[in-house]
């Protein structure tokens, strides 16, 4: 057990135990504030683990943006500050399926890995991982560029019914308000 | 590092329809601000898929490119088959733009937005025919589906269209992450991100053995399975059908349903053991045909009716995949494959003739509507009902539906040739079942009116050029199903 | 380093992602539980650069930038559709959509004609229309 | 081309565009003219077939000869290679009697729709529907190639559901709407049902032989005994439900009691004998070994087929529903000469077959007769029909003599050498069987002189003293040419028997 791997214990301690908190606590914002301390000890494992680029990207991506979008969400579904009882459905089948995939994947993985240690890579490598991505990965990445283009502009239509709701039927034109 | 590495000789060529399916994608959106003419986006995005869909058939009809290769493994394989897998979504992009007439002039549908999330699903599988790897497959798949989230809600003021998209989302999501989860293990284990590399590497006994594979491989299929709405993953497809506007559920049920065939198959052909496979999707093929028919047997509602059957469809699509297991004869395995993507090319061929009649016969921006609606309708609309007929019959395999015969043929005797002849046996008894339903649906709208006199609509004419086309198609390839065999088979 | 660590903690994260996804009924928190999943994808990801024999350099790590970024765009896809849901019918639980036929009596809105555009998903509902079980 | 293959492809070609031709013609009764020459071509072609055969009415070859099926014309071209599909058509002395009653039952129907159309849609669907249907069938009789004959097989289906629905019943309230509609779906899924089990069986022996040619897989002799068993089973359960085979017949009461008569006739008089000629040509020459191996049960189930259908006929009140009954025992006569696997079984199989279709169709168009004047179909409200309708109630009772087996008449032929073909395959089973086919002949005649005391003799009900006595013109000529072939395959059947006695010897000569 070297110190490494106690870091990677206690932040996987953390991680999942804010995890089971996301998924349990009745309070919705209180859920998404303790997905912030998973999503942030999961980056410090990537810290340890020597993928700093994924740890930050994790950090301005996850924590910046989409925690914070979630938050938006909760708010702008006029969720109550305080706790709420009906956010559940009865547990019992989603606890088996839940705990079964959790443990049992746990155990496969265990199985496959069992005590072994292997060494840490060296630190630093943002400048590869761009290289991998803008050499052998460009397809993905520009394909991922028209996805999040798409993602951009439908969400945009979703969140505004006025665009296309109306239309001057004489001229053809539609009256849009951007 | 040198500098060289991040220079990569990219083949162009190869990725021309790519090029053309996201350049319509932008120009769309260009258009739309700059023209803002409706008429002119749709042009422009109908324009596009046809270029893309001409693209695809010249680059695929010369010799096989690979691009974008880490030694012998390549991310993008554009041969024969990946041409075909592009040149039909661009095509039935295409049909659903026909389609898609009435819903766009009732007016309640931003229009360049629309054409702009359909172009992008169609780089999409244009991307998906040809992908190497499995990062790549992923993201294809992706852009193929998340527009999609947002056509399915787009019937605004709808309550059903908005409960659709966030059904189909989340469970579209969910899949996703299971096909990534099981993409990670198999990272994991083997190292290997190319689905050739894959299945050289899953060759090796000793990996094969590790429980921690088998997961891997169920958990990409399971989640690949969701796509094409296999049972037991099969539950949102009726009801996001139902919900969607009708153009976008004709496009689930034929390009996105295509998609997820197209990756189900590729992972299957090249990366993952079929003695894992195989099974698994036996089971899951009889599972869905058998429940598919057995449930659309009392559905009421149109787009239920199709949903369901759709269901069932993607049974006997993945049945040829099923046999895999039991036969080591090479030539039996590429019969296989072959026979899954033919019964894929003539299923959405007829499908799309299915909706095209059922868009024709409803009020311009309406849903399904019932069954009950259809009644007589042929009576009313000889040529858009007898359209419909064909289409329906043909689905359920009968002539003069004569694609639909030679699709269950194929997959009947694949099915034979590869030595699961129980599975032959449940497609065939399958068959008679979906019968009942389609039997019903053809010839109610043949019976008398009744009281029921719904109003007498005009079909939209692109929507019945769409239907012409595509039962001309259907009764061409009919004809001579060899060009699809062989197309298939290239 | 023991990978068995990370792998354990990303399996666990799984579980509980899956967990969440059947449990809760609002869909936002359905998403949170998503994540949860997807994180434990990336986590797995990560630390299989360290263990597997690799093909490409750094594979994991790339792709875990992709899924990165591919949650992102779902994420933001998704909040428009369940925010387009919520001004609909001013819930978010998902465990209130039909998936099977609705029965005859239960008439969907708009259903067998053509939709109204008045009735546009602008009007969103007023403060006190929410149903009792949000407060 | 030559003229053999000119004449093949025009017997499906002409029926084929003839549909065409109905459905593109704008007015009905020039539409309803249109497919009765379409159909009389038909008939001309399929009676030219027998012209320039290499061999003389009954000339012997020996049957190692050159194969074991020497069709007089074929034309072979490849189309799906894929499928192992090839468009290989010929005719012999099996399938040309078929194909000649085929296309006389067709033209008869279609020259009937002329004279009358049933209620329920307009006659030029009619026509056409009769005419797709025609190709079907005469596809299937011609096929040598065993997907195509599937194919075939397959084409007849929904036209044929289609008539049922669209023009059968009697009555437009909403009742006899659902009746005929379940009629024609349990028609429809049984066929399928029959049909799908065909395609696996095809597929099994063509993944086991490697090609789908019905002349290069006749004798069997490259598949193993389990590839033939499975082979058998599957095909002769597909033929059994066609024919059909007790007790997969249930379809068939209702299907032809619903279907107008020009359907029935069809049905009866030709459809049923796919079933019969599949199980002749394909099922027990594909798979000889599976045939001797289902042998005993196929011939135990044709008996009890020939019982229970003489039985049911005896109890039952309704003209169409007896005929339809009375199929199923003349069916199981001819499924027990093809169990008995001898040449003598056969050839009864065969001109039991053609004689079935002229009877029967006679049979159905008279009681269609009755029906049409009547307005019922019940034996009891039909007696004394002699006293008002003599000639009608003439021709019922020759048909009905005919159909009972009376020698002299085409029925005779067909039921005793079944029996004797079974009585010389010698065995406990077979010659209990062949009393049990006696008897159950001897039932035939009582039900049928039962439907004639009943129908003919006793007082006129009042239904039938409201008829007049004459017959039309168009139905004299639908119905003279049936009585007077029943008579010339009664007087002499070397007509059929001796087109077919070559084929079958050569067919015999590989079961062995």
């Amino acid at each position: 057990m070297t110190g490494v791997d106690v870091l990677l214990l206690a932040l996987g301690a953390v991680a999942v135990g804010s995890a089971a908190l996301v998924v349990g606590t009745r309070h919705l914002v209180r859920a998404g504030l303790y997905l912030v301390v998973c999503l942030g000890a999961v980056a410090g494992m990537y810290l340890v683990l020597a993928a700093e680029l994924v740890a930050w990207v994790q950090v301005l991506i996850y924590v910046g943006a989409v925690v914070v979008l979630l938050l938006f969400a909760v708010m702008l579904t006029r969720a109550p500050i305080g706790a709420s009882d009906d956010l559940d459905r009865p547990g019992w089948p989603a606890a088996l399926i839940g705990g079964g995939a959790g443990l049992g994947l746990a155990a496969l993985l265990v199985d496959a890995y069992r005590w072994t240690t292997v060494d840490l890579p060296a630190a630093g490598n943002a400048e590869r991982i761009g290289e991998q991505v803008f050499s052998n990965w460009v397809l993905p990445f520009e394909v991922l560029s028209v996805l999040l283009l798409s993602a951009l502009v439908g969400a945009i239509v979703l969140s505004r019914p006025d665009i296309g709701a109306t239309r001057d039927d004489a001229t053809g034109d539609r009256g849009r308000s951007r | 590092m040198s500098d060289s590495s991040l220079v990569q000789a990219v083949d162009h060529v190869a990725l021309l329809p790519a090029y053309l399916a996201a350049g319509t994608a932008v120009l769309v959106l260009l258009v739309d601000l700059l023209v803002a003419r409706p008429l002119a986006t749709v042009v422009t995005a109908a324009t596009g898929a046809v270029a893309t869909a001409v693209g695809a058939a010249v680059v695929g009809s010369g010799a096989e490119r690979r691009t974008f290769c880490v030694g012998p493994d390549c991310s993008y394989v554009f041969g024969g088959r990946a041409a075909l897998v592009a040149a039909l979504v661009a095509l039935l992009v295409l049909g659903v733009l026909a389609l898609s007439g009435p819903l766009l002039r009732a007016g309640n549908t931003p229009v360049g937005e629309y054409c702009f999330l359909l172009a992008c699903s169609m780089t999409g599988g244009v991307v998906l025919g040809a992908a190497g790897d499995l990062i790549t497959l992923i993201v294809a798949v992706e852009v193929l589906t998340l527009p999609l989230y947002v056509l399915v809600g787009l019937r605004r003021g709808s309550l059903a269209s908005a409960e659709a998209a966030v059904t189909f989302f989340v469970v579209s999501v969910v899949a996703t992450t299971l096909t990534l989860l099981g993409a990670a293990l198999l990272y994991a284990v083997t190292g290997g991100l190319h689905l050739e590399r894959l299945g050289t590497l899953l060759a090796d006994e000793a990996l094969l053995d590790l429980p921690l594979t088998t997961v891997a491989v169920t958990l990409v299929v399971a989640g690949l399975a969701f796509k094409v709405a296999a049972v037991p993953f099969h539950a949102w497809a009726p009801a996001t059908y139902d919900g969607a506007p009708l153009p976008v559920a004709a496009y689930l049920s034929t390009a996105s349903k295509l998609g997820g065939v197209i990756a189900l198959l590729a992972v299957v052909r090249h990366a993952l053991p079929s003695e894992v496979t195989g099974p698994l999707l036996a089971v899951v093929a009889a599972l869905t045909m058998t429940v598919g028919n057995l449930v659309a047997l009392r559905q009421r509602r149109t787009v239920r009716l199709l949903a369901w059957s759709s269901v069932a469809q993607a049974g006997y699509i993945l049945a040829p995949l099923g046999a895999l297991a039991l036969t080591a004869d090479a030539d039996a395995r590429t019969a296989a494959y072959a026979a899954a993507l033919a019964y894929a090319v003539f299923f959405v061929l007829l499908e799309l003739a299915a909706f095209a009649g059922v868009v024709a016969l409803r009020p311009a921006g309406a849903d399904g509507g019932s069954l009950d609606d259809l009644r007589g309708a042929a009576r009313r609309h000889p040529w858009v009902g007898a359209g419909l007929a064909f289409a329906l019959i043909g689905l359920a395999g009968l002539p003069p539906g004569l694609a639909g015969l030679f699709a269950k043929v194929t997959v009947v005797r694949s099915l034979l040739g590869g030595g699961a002849g129980w599975l032959a046996l449940v497609v065939a008894i399958n068959a008679v079942i979906g019968l009942a339903y389609y039997l019903r649906a053809a010839a109610l709208l043949y019976a008398p009116a009744g009281e029921v006199t719904a109003p007498a609509v005009r079909p939209a004419r692109a929507v019945a050029v769409a239907l012409a086309v595509a039962t001309v198609v259907a009764l061409a390839v009919g004809f001579a199903p060899q060009i699809v065999l062989d197309l298939v088979g290239s | 380093m023991r990978p068995v660590i990370p792998y354990v903690t990303a399996a666990l994260l799984f579980g509980l992602g899956v967990y969440g996804v059947l449990r809760r009924r609002n869909a936002v928190l359905v998403l949170m539980a998503v994540e949860l999943m997807l994180n434990a994808v990336n986590l797995i990801l990560v630390t299989a650069d360290t263990t597997a024999r690799a093909v490409l350099p750094h594979g994991g790590q790339v792709f875990a930038l992709f899924v990165i970024v591919l949650a992102a765009a779902e994420i933001g896809v998704g909040l428009a559709i369940v925010l387009q849901l919520y001004r609909m019918r001013a819930s978010v639980a998902v465990d209130e959509i039909p998936l099977a036929e609705r029965r005859a009596g239960e008439v969907e809105p708009h259903a067998g004609g053509p939709v109204p555009a008045t009735t546009g998903g602008g009007a969103s509902p007023a403060a006190g229309s929410a149903p009792e079980g949000q407060r | 081309m030559s003229e053999g293959e000119f004449l093949l492809v025009a017997v499906l070609a002409v029926p084929a565009l003839g549909a065409l031709a109905v459905a593109a013609t704008p007015r009905d009764r020039a539409a309803r003219i249109v497919g009765t020459v379409a159909a009389a071509l038909t008939l001309v072609a399929a009676v030219a077939l027998v012209g320039g055969r290499a061999t003389g009415w009954s000339a012997y070859v020996p049957p190692d000869a050159a194969g074991a099926v020497r069709p007089w014309h074929t034309v072979d071209r490849p189309w799906v290679p894929g499928l192992d599909l090839r468009f290989h058509l010929g005719v012999d002395g099996i399938s040309w009697p078929l194909l000649v009653l085929t296309a006389l039952l067709t033209l008869l129907c279609c020259g009937y729709t002329l004279w009358r159309v049933p209620g329920g849609g307009d006659g030029r669907a009619l026509v056409a529907l009769l005419l797709v249907v025609e190709v079907g069938i005469l596809g299937t009789f011609l096929a040598l190639d065993l997907v195509l004959f599937f194919l075939f097989f397959e084409v007849v289906l929904l036209p044929m559901y289609a008539i049922i629905v669209g023009w059968g019943g009697d009555g437009t309230d909403p009742a006899s709407h659902d009746a005929r509609r379940r009629a024609g779906r349990k028609f429809a899924l049984y066929t399928l049902f029959g049909s799908v089990l065909l395609l696996v069986g095809v597929y099994v022996v063509v993944a086991a032989a490697g090609t789908a040619d019905i002349v290069a897989l006749t004798g069997g002799t490259e598949l193993s005994r389990t590839t033939q068993l499975v082979a058998f089973t599957l095909l002769a359960l597909a033929f059994a439900v066609k024919s059909p085979l007790w007790p997969l017949h249930s379809w068939l009461p209702d299907a032809h009691t619903q279907a107008p008569t020009v359907g029935s006739v069809l049905l009866a008089g030709v459809l049923l004998k796919m079933g019969t000629y599949g199980l002749i040509r394909v099922a027990v020459a594909v798979a000889p070994e599976g045939a001797r191996w289902a042998a005993p049960v196929l011939g135990v189930l044709a008996v009890a087929a020939i019982l229970v259908g003489s039985l049911v006929c005896l109890a039952q009140t309704e003209l169409k529903r007896l005929i339809a009954y009375s199929s199923v025992g003349h069916m199981g006569f001819v499924l027990l000469g093809v169990a008995t696997l001898t040449a003598t079984g056969i050839q009864a199989a065969l001109i039991g077959n053609v004689a079935h279709g002229i009877i029967t169709g006679l049979l159905f168009f008279l009681a269609g007769a009755i029906k049409d004047r009547a307005h019922t179909g019940e034996l009891s409200e039909l007696s004394g029909l002699r006293e008002t309708a003599p000639r009608l109630s003439g021709l019922l009772a020759f048909a009905a003599v005919a159909s009972l087996g009376l020698p002299g008449l085409a029925g005779f032929w067909g039921e005793a050498f079944a029996v004797v073909a079974a009585v010389e395959s010698g065995g406990a089973l077979w010659t209990t069987l062949a009393v049990l086919a006696a008897i159950g002949g001897a039932l035939t005649a009582a039900y049928l002189l039962r439907l004639l005391r009943r129908v003919t003799h006793g007082e006129p009900t009042p239904v039938v003293a409201a008829l007049g006595p004459g017959l039309a013109g168009a139905e004299l000529v639908a119905w003279v040419p049936l009585v007077l072939l029943a008579l010339a395959v009664g007087l002499a059947p070397t007509l059929v028997l001796g087109v077919a006695e070559a084929p079958v010897e050569a067919l015999v000569g590989v079961l062995r």
